[in-house]
């Protein structure tokens, strides 16, 4: 990691790069990544180009251990296969995430709940929906299947939770159905228990979840926010217990890499402070 | 040799009313719109839609109102538009029926499918409340038959052989008839799909009736030349389309990129009914494949056209 | 970058006495020989051979005693042997432990594995023997643990889905070490296969190691500007070794034909454990792989040579 | 089919010819084909090159409509790619046949009983065999998936029994496991019954079952041999009242195809009467 490198100062970038950045140091080298549309993907590319040269990249849609040139705008883009190793299908995908290949997964997410399970299904009552989204995805499974897995979230109150509309993605304590009694995840994957959810990059703070309880605790907030402001928007009641600080600025080499290289077009990341 | 060569339209007329339907491809790739946009011309009714992963298709076929019951797990437009307004505003207004699942949990429902098994089993979102008893949309309207919609919509399972805990069993996705959008089809039906497959080979087999539109029908003699590389067997496709940019709007790897604009300017205006019903008066009614083309304009195509060498066009922006 | 590049001495010390082995190729083709061949050098013992199908390679570890449990379905020299002399000699004399399943079955045990989920779903082979309680052999000898060994060798369940009737749920095949042999690798892993990939790929993904023996390593890079037509990803293939000829005397696609004559004398040698330890001497012991290439002649390569355009040899005959 | 044609006279072909012949006749034209290594495939190609130009050949290794241009040793060859659709691998061929679209298997045995069973498995006690042959192979898949199975096989008294020493492949009365118990094949497999074993060809004659019962009985006896001789060569008392006369011989262009186009090698089928 290039923590100790040449920071940016607060005007030289945007809130976007910082979640960028704050992303991209979540993967470590050599690890199989699952990563899906978005802010992650110029994320896990950033990676793949300064700490993590030999992170394994899978899309969704059925690209394995791709090293695209240029940024694709989803997982099915044709610009996924470019140095891939093998360019397939979702049950490929899917099945070698499911073996347990996978380390990492990051995706995304409408509302969180303290124990990080996510919805991106509808907001209000399933059977009478405020408003219908685009559904699940591939999110429960990357999540159901990998080691660990990031989600990156525009932090607003109405988002972080006590119970998520619908759970589309399961977190640290789960609905053991057909009777519906909490559980911890735990014990509902058992003896193929591998993991759950690890962080929450929100657009005010990285969170982490308790390796007990699973629930949710703050570890950094960005710059130019306070614990104070993040405890404000969260509608449960934050773990703050546990802060280590701010979270770390981009570097300018990581900016020039998001900027000149990765995503010049401002497909996904707007350049300097629009963001 | 079976002539399998039809034409849009009546690749559109195999979907009957009442069909159970499914398109291959992903989200915005290789989406056969050019059947879509017939199945609306022609009117098309009480669809049971039933697919791996939706996209703009779904969201535009159910705009239509062509569509009853919605069975999958995502709709948007990616980059170009966050969800599926059609789809949205008809679950609001209760106008459709939506069952959802997961995306990898719908793969393996067509995985069993195309392997002749009535369920497949998996971990994924267990706990979730996609495993709500109450969110079981096709069992709370009675249209659990037994025959394509399963008596239930999964059943848990304890692992016997390997103490693994808890799994769920997931009903086999049953298709009438599945429509894909490729590059390549030999006369006899042979498919070679170039770049990523998504779910084409899995839902080819796994539907009664299997319909092919290509860029191009090619000398079934060359695509056998290299059978390795092929992705799907002759005798899986029933019928073949010739249909050059049939995915338009979505892309096609090594033929041609999304048309971005396009689908942000479908989103946006079909929000609300009148706003699609006005994106059919000018793109869909009155059309037919060739005039919608030629409304699109060569240099609108020409963009679009991928580089032949990188499989991706080099004028892609994020549209203007 | 790991470096993933071993020796095939090297290869053969990843199993270990007890290993649970599997090889891909199918029958006499594709069947990596030189890995077998250094297993009987360095004496390996109490295997537990399971595989999608036997073969040549299989009887001649097992008339070698490096396996105490085989489990798969076939083990014969197709038209160079009419059965397996050694298994069958080794099970008539109670010297190894022969678990019975159909070849159907084994493959989709392997594909459960692969896919990560504790068992496939089948209607195959109902009603036969393969599914008489009595002949659950690893069961009879008190091995089925439930970690590698399922707690029972099937189950049998209604369809609860569709009313389909009686099916059988056969168990994860599970294997620590899988052994490929294939005509290209890169120096990552990736795997590009031509001609029938058989087991191959879901074998790779089943094991938890997996080896690839390669007639050549090519350039990654190479491999990487077609991804479509490549066959296993990097990460699934933790070691790779180059050694032309491994298959030797089985075929492969592209490359070189069954050696036919070698096959026929080893059934006919092999179908007395003297004849299996005259073969054994003549054609393992005091060898190396170069060794052997060097005894076997550039004459008798030569003739087994494909063609490269056909992918077979044309000197084939029924050998003599 | 060409079976009034010019038909060689009993020394211009041998019995491997006459079987060849007869079970090329099993199949009808544009049908699904599932064929072992053997004289199946000798069968099959004489098919394909006569009456059924566009029968869909598909190996157990993995070739999917297949029209090799010379006679592969083994379904594993690479002889067998040879103009095909796809070469892939058993995943797909087992899968292609469970779903439903084989409409005819070619198969072998050891032994059959009077209700199709058969083994390739071991002669004598499954736990004390007095010799262990293959075993199953994809013998009995095939014969479950496919419409209908035909069996090739040598006519021995030892080989036709009451009662087979492990029922390797399903006939049309099966043993429900884990009781053990017969019932008819319908039974068995529900509602996913899709036919079973339609024909045995052997050295002595060509056997069919009937609708309801699933006995076997003899439709044609070989040209050379007697209904008397085929009774004594059958454990189990066989149906003789529904026997329609001689089995067919090879036309001339038929042993034409076989010798001088597809096996002149004699790889399968030795020349003239030596078989």
């Amino acid at each position: 990691m290039s923590l100790n490198s040449d920071y940016a100062k607060p005007e030289e970038y945007g809130l976007a790069d910082l979640l960028c950045c704050a992303a991209a140091r979540e993967v470590q080298d050599n690890e199989v990544v699952f990563v899906g549309t978005g802010l992650p993907m110029v994320a896990i590319l950033l990676a793949q180009r300064t700490h993590a040269p030999n992170l394994k990249l899978i899309f969704e849609a059925g690209t394995l251990d791709g090293r695209p040139a240029e940024i694709p705008t989803s997982v099915g883009d044709a610009r996924c296969e470019a140095g891939s190793s093998l360019a397939s299908g979702q049950y490929d995908a899917f099945s070698v995430a499911q073996r347990g290949y996978v380390d990492l997964g990051y995706l995304g997410g409408a509302e969180v709940d303290e124990y990080g399970n996510v919805n991106t299904t509808c907001i209000g009552d399933y059977l009478n929906p405020e408003l219908r989204l685009t559904g699940s995805g591939g999110n429960p499974d990357i999540n159901s299947f990998a080691q660990r897995t990031v989600f990156i979230m525009l932090h607003e109150k109405r988002r972080f939770v006590e119970n998520v509309s619908y759970i589309t993605s399961p977190g640290w304590r789960l609905k053991n159905w057909p009777t519906g009694e909490w559980v911890h995840r735990r014990e509902m994957y058992g003896a193929s228990f591998r993991g759950g959810p690890s962080a929450v990059i929100s657009t005010l703070g990285v969170f982490r979840f308790a390796e007990d309880t699973g629930r949710m605790y703050l570890d950094t907030y960005h710059p130019g926010t306070t614990v104070e402001q993040i405890l404000e928007q969260c509608q449960f009641k934050l773990d703050v217990s546990r802060v280590s600080g701010e979270t770390a600025p981009p570097t300018r080499e990581e900016l020039h890499l998001i900027h000149d290289v990765l995503d010049p077009e401002e497909i996904f990341i707007p350049k300097g402070k629009k963001g | 040799m079976k002539n399998k060569k039809i034409t849009i339209q009546e690749a559109a007329e195999l979907v009957r009313d009442g069909s159970r339907l499914t398109f291959a491809g992903f989200t915005i790739w290789r989406k056969p719109f050019a059947v879509a946009y017939e199945l609306i011309r022609q009117q098309r009714r009480n669809l049971h839609l039933i697919e791996v992963g939706g996209g703009s298709i779904s969201d535009c076929l159910i705009g239509a109102g062509c569509v009853s019951v919605y069975e999958s797990c995502w709709v948007g437009h990616e980059l170009y538009g966050k969800y599926g307004a059609n789809l949205s505003r008809k679950v609001k207004n209760r106008e459709i029926l939506m069952e959802d699942y997961s995306h990898g949990e719908m793969m393996f429902r067509f995985a069993a499918a195309a392997a002749g098994v009535p369920f497949a089993v998996s971990q994924s979102s267990l706990g979730t409340d996609i495993h709500n008893p109450e969110y079981d949309m096709l069992g709370r309207a009675g249209l659990r038959d037994g025959v394509k919609n399963p008596r239930s919509k999964y059943q848990f399972m304890d692992d016997p052989f390997y103490n693994g805990g808890k799994y769920v069993l997931l009903p086999a996705a049953k298709a009438d008839v599945a429509v894909l959008s490729v590059q390549q089809v030999g006369e006899e039906g042979t498919v070679r799909i170039e770049g990523q497959c998504y779910c084409d080979p899995t839902v080819a087999r796994a539907a009664d009736i299997t319909i092919a539109i290509a860029e191009e029908i090619v000398p079934e003699s060359y695509l056998r030349q290299d059978s390795h590389v092929n992705t799907i067997p002759s005798f899986e496709v029933d019928y073949i389309v010739e249909c050059p940019w049939n995915a338009h709007p979505s892309g096609m790897f090594g033929r041609y990129d999304v048309d971005g604009d396009f689908l942000r300017n479908f989103f946006q205006q079909t929000r609300s009914q009148e706003g699609f019903d006005a994106f059919a008066r000018e793109w869909i009614y009155g059309l037919d494949h060739d005039s919608y083309l030629d409304k699109l304009g060569v240099t609108r195509l020409q963009r679009l056209r991928a580089n032949t060498v990188l499989k991706y066009s080099t004028s892609r922006g994020k549209g203007k």
